[in-house]
C-alpha cells in the first residue's frame, strides 16, 4: 500500500511540474558501456516526465569530475543535479549550505521505511536533514573468476581465496594471470580492504576503519592480510593495464583467470554476453567471509534560487527511488536497489547472491562512509606503492597503522 | 592669462596650446598605461592575487571548500612527512634536469643540423616541430601505447624473434621517469629547435668566415664562439622548457597515472590528487605555495638581472 | 607659471626659431645634458657635432620631444613645447637608419604625418607631389622602401619631414649609413635645400667635414655640455678650447706644451712671441697649430719661428702629402703640397706662424 | 660533422653528409614514428589490432573508426562522437585566440616602446606567473569569474584563456617590438602618431611573422585545453576535447584503439593544419620573438 501511495505522490509531483518542462542538467561521470547503458535508463524516466536531460558526462572518474562540479557551484552557475560517491565527501558542501535539502520529499516518499540498508540514509543525513537520494548499492566485496579458464586447465572453479591461491601456479604456468589489477591506485588499495574484511573478519576491519585503532591496524589479523596482499601481489604481476574494465576486460577474455573487484564489474560480463554462474563465477567476501560493504551512487543537488528548478531537483529526486527506475538502473548497473521492497525478477545469479547477503543483514558500511576522502587518497597511495614495489608486508603495515593513526 | 595670450600670439599648428607645465607622472603615456591594464590586472589580480589567495589558505584546514581556519604550519608538516611528496620533487628534479639537458642538447643539435644547408630542410623542420601542435593528452596516449610491453615497441621486436627483449618502461619503477622523458622530448624538441635554428640563423656569416680562416673545428667554433654569442636565445628556450616542467601533469596522468605504484608521482600531481582527489585543498594549497616558492627563488634573481638594470633610450 | 610661459630673455636681434633654457637630462643618476643654453636663429642651419656619447642626438630627440627633459625649457617660434608632442611642436626629422615604414609605399610613408594630422586628400597630393619633385623621387611613388637604394630612402626620409611643411627639420645622422660617394652628393643637395627653403635646420653628425660645409653655425658637444658655439670658420680657427681644437680638422692639431709668459710661449727647442690675448701672470700652456698651417719650403723663411723637423712618416694622400716628424720630443704633422718630396730621414725646415696658432691654458685647457 | 657551413663544393655523399643525413633521417623516423602509428591504427579494424604489429601498414583498410569517432561514439548519453564538440571548440577558439592576441600584443608594443614606472615589474610578475602550475588557481578564478558575473559563459572562458595565455604571448611580442628599430616609432611619433596609430598603421602591418607565432601557439594551447573548458563553462560549450577525453578514459569493454586514434588525430587536426600551412613564417617569427631579448 504503501508504495501505491508513495508512486502516487511522485505522479503527483510529476504531473504538477510537467507543465514546466525544465532543461534538467546532471552531471556525472559514469560512462563506460554499462554505466552509460544504466544511466541511460534514467534519462528515459526522465525525459517521459516531459522534462529535459541534459547530459553533463565526464569521464575519467571522480577525480576529474570533481574539480567541475565544484567549480560550477563555487560559481554560481550549477548543474541541477550530481553524482556524488554518497559518504562524507558531501559534508562540507552541506555544512556551507549549498546543497539542497530533500527532508520534505524523503518524508513525503518515506525514504526512512523503504530505503535498506537504513545506513545509505544515514550517509546522506547531516544534522537530522536529508541530502541526497540514494540511488543504488554497490559492494566491493566480490571476487570475479572466468570459468573457461579453470575448466580448459581442467581444475574446479576456486570457490575461496584459499583454493585460488593454491591453483594460481597452474593458472601462471598457462601463460596466463592469475589476478588482474588495473594499475590505478584506488583498485590496488580497494582489493586491499576486500581482503582485510575478507581474512581479517569484520570486526577488525570495523576496529581499523571505523573506530581508526592503530592497533589493530598493526596487530597480527592485518598481518595476515598484508601476507595475503604480498602474495596477491605476485599473483597480479603482468597484468599491464590501467582501468579496471581493461582490467575486467582480461578476466573476460580468458587473459586473467580473477579479479577482485566491485559488483558494477558485473556490467561489463553483461555487456560480453556472459552469464553468470556459467561463464563467470562470483564469490563475495572471496568466498570467505560473506559480508557485503553497503557503498553506492548518490545524487545531490545544488541549491538554486528559481523555484521551478528547485521543483524538478525534488521532483528528480523522488524519481530516483521509484520502483521502476530502481529497477531498470541497477539491472543495468550490475548494482542492488537501495529499496528492499522491489522484486529483481531479472536479477542474475551474483545479484541473487547479493541481494541474500543485504536481506540476512551481513553489511558494513563502504569505505568512504568511514574515511575522509583526505586518508582515502593516502591509504590508495601506500598500498598501490606496496603493489608496483617489493616493500615488505612489515613495512607497508607499519606505515598503514601510521595513516589509520592519523586519520580524522 | 599668459596661456591664452601665449597660444593666441604663437603661430600654433597643433591642435592643442602649449601646455606650460609639466604634466602628472601618472597622466604621462596614459594611452600606454589603459593598454596595458589588462597585463597589469592579470599580473596584479590573477597572478598575485591568486597566489596571495593560494598561500593564505596554505594555512588553512580547508578540505573540499576553501575555508579560512587557519591551522598554522599543519599543512607544511603534512607536506613534509608524507613519501609520496618526496617522491614527487625526486621525480620532478630528475625529470626536470635530464629533460632540460636534453631539450637543449637536441634542440641544438638538431637545429646546427638543419643550418647546415640541407636539403629539404623545411620537410625535417615541419617533421620536428609538428608533435608540438598536439597536447600531452594525445602525446601520452601514443607514448603509452608504442610503449605497451604486448602491443608496442617490445611485443614488436619480441614478435621478430628477440624474445629477451625488454622495454617496458611505464611499467617498471625505476624506468618509468624516462619513459615519460621520451615521450615529453618528442612533444617539445621541436620548438626549442625552432628557437635554436632562429638564433643560429642570426649570426653574422662572418663569423663562420673569421673561424674557418683561423682553422678552428666546427666543433669548437660552437662550443666557444656561436654558443657563447647565443645566450638571449637559451634563455628563452630555459624559460619555455622550464616553465613546463614545473607545470608537467598532463602527460603524467595520460601515461601513468602516477603509476606504476606512485613511481611517476610529480609535484603537480601532487596537487591535484590533493585538491580533487583527498579533498583537501589547504594540503593541495601547501604543495602549490612550496613549488611557487621553488620557482620564486630561482626566477626572481634571473628576472632581476634580465629587467632590473636595463633601461631603453 | 608666467614665468616658464615668458618668451625667453636671451632675444636677439632676429628672434630666434629654437631656444633651449637650462636644458637638463638625467637617466638616474647618469646626467646626459647639462644645464644647455641655445639658440638658434630662423633659416639657420645649425650643426650639432661630437664622437658618440657627448649627448647631441639626445639634444636633438629633447628638440623633437622624443625625450622628455628633466630640467629646463624649449621655445621653437617663440611658443614653449617643452611638454608637447613630437607632431605639435611644427618639426620634422629625418634619421640614420631612415626608419622608412616598410610596408608602406612611397607616397603612403610621404603622406603619413599629413594623414595623421587629417590634411585634405587635395592637400596631401599636392605637398607629396612637390616634395617629390623637390627631391626628384617622383617614378619612386608607389614602391615599397625595400625596393629601394639607400640614397633614395634617405631622399624619401627628407621628403617625409618636407611634406609637413615644418618650422624646423632636425636630421640626426642622415648620412652615416651611406657610401661615401652618395654621401657627398646628398650634402650637396641637403646645403641646396636648405638655401632654397631657408628653414631652421638642427643637424647632428660625428663627421666634421659634413659639419663644416654646412653649417651656418657649430656646436661642438661633450658630455651634455656645448664646447664652443660658433660659424666654421670660428670653430676652425679661433677653437675656445683645446678639445675643439683637438676634434676638429683632419689630420688634427699638433700640440706643443710649454710655457706662456711676457707674451711669448716657451716650448721645449721653441720660442714663440704670441700676441696675449688675455692678461695675468705666466702659467704652463700649450700650443696648437693646424698641420696645414706649418709653413714649408720657401714660405718657411718667411716664418717668424724657424725651425726643423726629422721626418719619420711619409703619407702621400693625392692632394696633399701627410708629412709626421717629431718636434720637441713629441709627434708633429705636416700637410704639405701633394708634389712635396719628402722622404723619411730628411731634415725638414718648416717655420710657424703665431696668428695662426692656438694657444691654450695647460691646466682649464681654454684659449688663452 | 666537419666541414663549415656555407657553400662549399662537397661531394653528394661524402662521408660528412651520408652522416648528416642519416641522423637527420633516424631522428625524423623517431619523431614520425608515433603519428605513423597513429595513421595505421585508426585504419585498422580491432582484430588486426589485437593480432598484428603496430607499425604494420593495414592489410584491411577501414575508415569506420574514423566515422565512430567523429559521429558515434559517445559521451554518457550522446552518441554523436567529436562532431558534437567540434564548432563548440570552434566557438571558444576564435574570440580566445582572437582576445589573447590582441591583448598580449598591445601589452608588448607598450612595454617595449612605451615604458612606464613599474611596467617591467608588471611584466616580471606575469613571467613567474608562466611557472604557476594552473591548477591552483582554479578556484580563485572560479569565485573572480562569479564576482563580474562571467563564470559559466564562453566570455568567462575567453577570458580565462586570454590570461594563461598571456605571459608567453607578451614576451614574445615585447621581443619583436623591441627588435624594430627605435627609429621607425620615433618617425612615427614625429609624424602625429599616437599609441594607438603607430601600432595599428606601422607596426601591426609589419609584424605577420609574430602575429603568426602567436596564433599557432595560442590556437595549439586553446584547441587542446580540456580543464578549462569544462571547469568555467557548461555542457552546452564544452569543447571537442571534452569528447576526446571520454572516448579515450571511458572504455566500453576493451580499448578501442583504432577509435581512440582516429580520434585524436581529428582532435589534432585544426592544429597540425594550422602549423603545416603557417611553413615559413613560425621560424621567422620565433627568430625574432625569441632572439632579442
Amino acid at each position: 500500500m504503501r508504495l501505491t501511495a508513495s508512486l502516487l505522490g511522485a505522479t503527483a509531483l510529476c504531473a504538477a511540474t510537467a507543465a514546466h518542462a525544465i532543461d534538467f542538467e546532471v552531471s556525472h561521470w559514469w560512462t563506460s558501456g554499462g554505466e552509460a547503458n544504466a544511466v541511460a535508463k534514467i534519462a528515459e524516466a526522465w525525459e517521459a516526465t516531459g522534462n529535459t536531460w541534459v547530459d553533463g558526462a565526464i569521464a575519467g572518474s571522480g577525480d576529474t569530475a570533481r574539480p567541475i562540479m565544484i567549480s560550477r557551484i563555487l560559481g554560481g552557475d550549477p548543474m541541477d543535479a550530481f553524482q556524488f560517491n554518497h559518504g562524507r565527501q558531501a559534508e562540507e558542501m552541506i555544512q556551507a549550505g549549498l546543497l539542497l535539502d530533500l527532508t520534505d520529499v524523503a518524508e513525503e516518499q518515506g525514504w526512512r521505511d523503504i530505503v535498506n540498508p537504513p545506513s545509505l540514509l544515514d550517509a546522506c543525513t547531516y544534522e537530522g536533514r536529508i541530502y541526497c537520494a540514494p540511488i543504488n548499492i554497490h559492494s566491493w566485496q566480490w571476487m570475479w573468476l572466468n570459468n573457461s579458464v579453470y575448466e580448459e586447465l581442467g581444475l574446479p572453479v576456486p570457490t575461496n581465496w584459499d583454493e585460488f591461491v593454491d591453483t594460481a601456479d597452474e593458472v601462471r604456468a598457462a601463460g596466463k594471470v592469475p589476478l588482474a589489477m588495473g594499475g590505478q591506485s584506488w583498485q590496488s588499495q580497494g582489493a586491499f580492504s576486500v581482503m582485510a574484511v575478507a581474512l581479517a573478519g569484520r570486526d577488525a576491519w570495523m576496529a581499523v576503519y571505523g573506530d581508526k585503532n592503530a592497533e589493530v591496524a598493526a596487530g597480527p589479523e592485518f598481518a595476515r592480510v598484508f601476507e595475503a596482499a604480498a602474495a596477491a601481489r605476485e599473483l597480479s604481476r603482468g597484468s599491464n593495464v590501467q582501468d579496471w574494465n581493461q582490467a575486467t576486460n582480461m578476466v573476460i577474455t580468458g587473459e586473467a583467470a580473477a579479479q577482485i573487484m566491485g559488483d558494477w564489474a558485473q556490467g561489463e560480463f553483461a555487456m560480453a554476453g556472459m552469464v553468470a554462474g556459467e561463464d563467470y563465477t562470483c564469490l563475495p567476501g572471496l568466498g570467505v567471509n560473506a559480508l557485503i560493504s553497503t557503498g553506492g551512487d548518490a545524487f545531490y543537488f545544488p541549491r538554486q534560487d528559481d523555484p521551478e528548478v528547485t521543483a524538478a531537483q525534488k521532483q528528480f529526486a523522488a524519481m530516483l527511488l521509484s520502483p521502476e527506475v530502481q529497477v531498470s538502473f541497477n539491472l543495468a548497473k550490475g548494482s542492488l536497489p537501495v529499496r528492499g521492497d522491489v522484486d529483481l525478477a531479472a536479477a542474475n545469479d551474483c545479484m541473487r547472491k547479493g541481494l541474500e547477503i543485504l536481506a540476512q543483514g551481513n553489511t558494513i558500511p563502504d569505505g568512504n562512509m568511514l574515511l575522509t576522502p583526505d586518508t582515502t587518497q593516502q591509504l590508495n597511495d601506500l598500498i598501490s606503492e606496496f603493489w608496483a614495489t617489493d616493500m615488505s608486508a612489515a613495512d607497508a603495515q607499519a606505515r598503514f597503522a601510521e595513516i589509520i593513526a592519523s586519520a580524522d | 592669462m599668459a596661456v591664452t595670450d601665449q597660444a593666441a600670439a604663437s603661430p600654433v599648428r597643433g591642435a592643442s596650446a602649449a601646455p606650460l607645465r609639466r604634466p602628472m607622472r601618472l597622466f604621462r603615456n596614459l594611452s600606454a598605461k589603459i593598454a596595458t591594464l589588462p597585463m597589469i590586472l592579470t599580473a596584479t589580480v590573477i597572478f598575485v592575487g591568486c597566489t596571495g589567495w593560494t598561500v593564505v589558505h596554505s594555512f588553512t584546514s580547508s578540505r573540499l571548500l576553501p575555508r579560512l581556519d587557519f591551522v598554522g604550519l599543519d599543512q607544511y608538516d603534512r607536506l613534509w612527512s608524507t613519501p609520496k611528496w618526496y617522491v614527487a620533487i625526486q621525480n620532478l628534479a630528475v625529470f626536470g634536469v635530464l629533460s632540460l639537458i636534453f631539450s637543449l642538447v637536441i634542440g641544438f643539435v638538431l637545429a646546427a643540423l638543419l643550418d647546415r644547408k640541407v636539403r629539404g630542410e623545411d620537410v625535417f623542420r615541419t617533421i620536428f616541430l609538428y608533435p608540438f601542435a598536439l597536447s600531452f593528452v594525445v602525446t601520452g596516449l601514443v607514448w603509452q601505447w608504442l610503449l605497451n610491453p604486448e602491443l608496442g615497441i617490445q611485443g614488436v621486436v619480441r614478435d621478430l624473434g628477440w624474445t629477451s627483449f625488454t622495454f617496458d618502461p611505464l611499467y617498471n619503477r625505476d624506468l618509468v621517469i624516462y619513459g615519460l622523458l621520451i615521450a615529453a622530448l618528442w612533444q617539445g624538441t621541436g620548438l626549442v629547435m625552432c628557437i635554436m635554428l632562429a638564433g643560429l640563423r642570426s649570426v653574422d656569416d662572418e663569423i663562420w668566415k673569421a673561424a674557418r680562416v683561423d682553422g678552428i673545428p666546427t666543433w669548437k667554433t660552437y662550443t666557444h664562439v656561436i654558443i657563447p654569442m647565443m645566450r638571449p636565445v637559451f634563455v628563452t628556450a630555459l624559460v619555455l622548457i622550464a616553465s613546463g616542467i614545473v607545470k608537467v601533469y598532463d602527460l603524467v596522468v595520460a601515461m601513468t597515472q602516477g603509476g606504476p605504484g606512485g613511481a611517476s608521482e610529480v609535484p603537480a600531481k601532487y596537487v591535484m590528487d590533493a585538491m580533487f582527489g583527498a579533498q583537501n585543498l589547504g594540503q593541495g594549497f601547501a604543495a602549490s605555495t612550496m613549488m611557487l616558492l621553488s620557482v620564486v627563488i630561482i626566477l626572481i634573481p634571473w628576472a632581476y638581472l634580465e629587467f632590473g638594470g636595463r633601461r631603453r633610450g | 607659471m608666467t614665468e616658464t610661459a615668458a618668451i625667453p630673455p636671451l632675444a636677439a636681434a632676429s628672434s630666434p626659431s629654437v631656444s633651449i633654457r637650462g636644458l637638463r637630462l638625467a637617466f638616474g643618476a647618469v646626467t646626459v645634458l647639462q644645464d644647455l643654453d641655445l639658440d638658434i636663429a630662423e633659416g639657420e642651419f645649425l650643426v650639432l657635432l661630437g664622437s658618440s656619447g657627448c649627448g647631441k642626438s639626445t639634444l636633438l630627440n629633447c628638440i623633437a620631444g622624443l625625450l622628455e627633459p628633466t630640467d629646463g625649457q624649449i621655445f621653437i617660434k617663440g611658443r614653449n613645447v617643452t611638454w608637447l608632442e613630437p607632431s605639435e611642436r611644427g618639426i620634422g626629422m629625418v634619421f640614420q637608419s631612415y626608419a622608412l615604414y616598410p610596408q608602406m609605399t612611397v607616397r603612403g610613408n610621404l603622406s603619413f604625418g599629413l594623414r595623421n594630422a587629417r590634411v585634405p586628400r587635395e592637400e596631401i597630393d599636392r605637398r607629396v607631389a612637390r616634395a617629390a619633385e623637390i627631391l626628384q623621387i617622383g617614378p619612386l611613388l608607389d614602391r615599397k622602401p625595400g625596393q629601394l637604394s639607400g640614397g633614395q630612402r634617405q631622399r624619401v626620409a627628407i621628403g617625409r619631414a618636407l611634406v609637413r611643411d615644418v618650422d624646423v627639420f632636425l636630421f640626426d645622422e642622415p648620412l652615416s649609413n651611406l657610401d661615401a660617394k652618395l654621401r657627398t652628393d646628398l650634402r650637396v643637395e641637403l646645403k641646396r635645400l636648405h638655401q632654397s627653403l631657408g628653414n631652421t635646420m638642427i643637424y647632428v653628425t660625428h663627421d666634421q667635414v659634413e659639419a663644416m660645409t654646412l653649417a651656418d653655425r657649430i656646436a661642438i658637444m661633450k658630455g651634455g655640455r656645448i664646447m664652443q658655439l660658433g660659424t666654421p670658420d670660428e670653430i676652425y680657427n679661433r677653437p675656445a678650447n683645446r678639445y675643439v681644437a683637438d676634434f676638429i680638422g683632419s689630420p688634427s692639431m699638433n700640440f706643443l706644451e710649454g710655457q706662456w709668459e711676457g707674451g711669448a710661449f716657451r716650448g721645449k727647442d721653441i720660442l714663440l712671441p704670441i700676441p696675449a690675448r688675455t692678461g695675468g701672470t705666466a702659467r704652463p700652456a700649450i700650443l696648437g697649430i693646424r698641420p696645414e698651417h706649418v709653413m714649408t719650403g720657401p714660405l718657411a723663411e718667411t716664418a717668424p719661428l724657424r725651425t726643423e723637423v726629422i721626418v719619420d712618416i711619409v703619407e702621400p694622400m693625392g692632394a696633399d702629402t701627410l708629412v709626421w716628424g717629431e718636434l720637441g720630443g713629441k709627434p708633429f704633422r705636416i700637410r704639405m703640397d701633394g708634389q712635396a718630396r719628402v722622404r723619411p730621414g730628411d731634415r725638414l725646415p718648416i717655420g710657424l706662424d703665431p696668428a695662426r696658432a692656438s694657444l691654450f691654458d695647460a691646466r682649464t685647457e681654454e684659449r688663452l | 660533422m666537419d666541414g663549415p657551413r656555407g657553400p662549399r663544393p662537397r661531394r653528394i655523399l661524402s662521408r660528412g653528409n651520408i652522416m648528416l643525413y642519416g641522423t637527420l633521417i633516424v631522428v625524423a623516423i623517431y619523431y614520425l614514428l608515433p603519428l605513423w602509428v597513429m595513421v595505421m591504427t585508426s585504419l585498422k579494424g580491432m582484430p588486426e589490432i589485437r593480432m598484428g604489429n603496430i607499425f604494420a601498414p593495414p592489410v584491411e583498410i577501414t575508415f569506420e573508426p574514423w566515422v565512430k569517432a567523429w559521429a558515434e561514439a559517445c559521451t554518457g548519453l550522446n552518441c554523436d562522437g567529436l562532431s558534437r564538440g567540434f564548432w563548440n571548440s570552434v566557438r571558444i577558439l576564435v574570440p580566445s585566440v582572437a582576445l589573447s592576441i590582441a591583448v598580449a600584443s598591445v601589452s608588448g608594443y607598450a612595454l617595449s616602446m612605451w615604458r612606464f614606472r613599474g611596467s617591467e615589474t608588471f611584466f616580471a610578475i606575469l613571467l613567474i606567473g608562466a611557472f604557476i602550475p594552473y591548477q591552483v588557481m582554479l578556484y580563485p578564478i572560479v569565485i573572480l569569474l562569479r564576482e563580474i558575473g562571467l563564470y559559466g559563459s564562453l566570455w568567462g572562458l575567453v577570458i580565462v584563456h586570454t590570461i594563461f595565455g598571456m605571459p608567453i604571448n607578451t614576451l614574445l611580442f615585447r621581443n619583436w617590438f623591441a627588435a624594430i628599430p627605435e627609429e621607425l616609432f620615433k618617425a612615427a611619433r614625429v609624424d602625429g602618431a599616437g599609441f594607438w596609430g603607430i601600432f595599428l598603421r606601422v607596426l601591426v602591418p609589419m609584424s605577420l611573422p609574430i602575429f603568426t607565432v602567436s596564433a599557432i601557439i595560442q590556437v595549439t594551447g586553446i584547441w587542446n585545453d580540456f580543464l578549462f573548458g569544462v571547469v568555467y563553462t557548461t555542457p552546452a560549450n564544452y569543447p571537442m576535447t571534452v569528447q576526446l577525453n571520454n572516448i579515450v578514459n571511458s572504455v566500453q569493454g576493451v580499448k578501442e584503439y583504432n577509435v581512440n586514434m582516429a580520434a585524436t588525430l581529428l582532435t589534432g587536426l585544426v592544429p597540425l593544419i594550422v602549423y603545416f600551412a603557417s611553413g615559413k613564417l613560425f621560424v621567422r617569427g620565433i627568430a625574432a620573438g625569441a632572439v632579442k631579448g
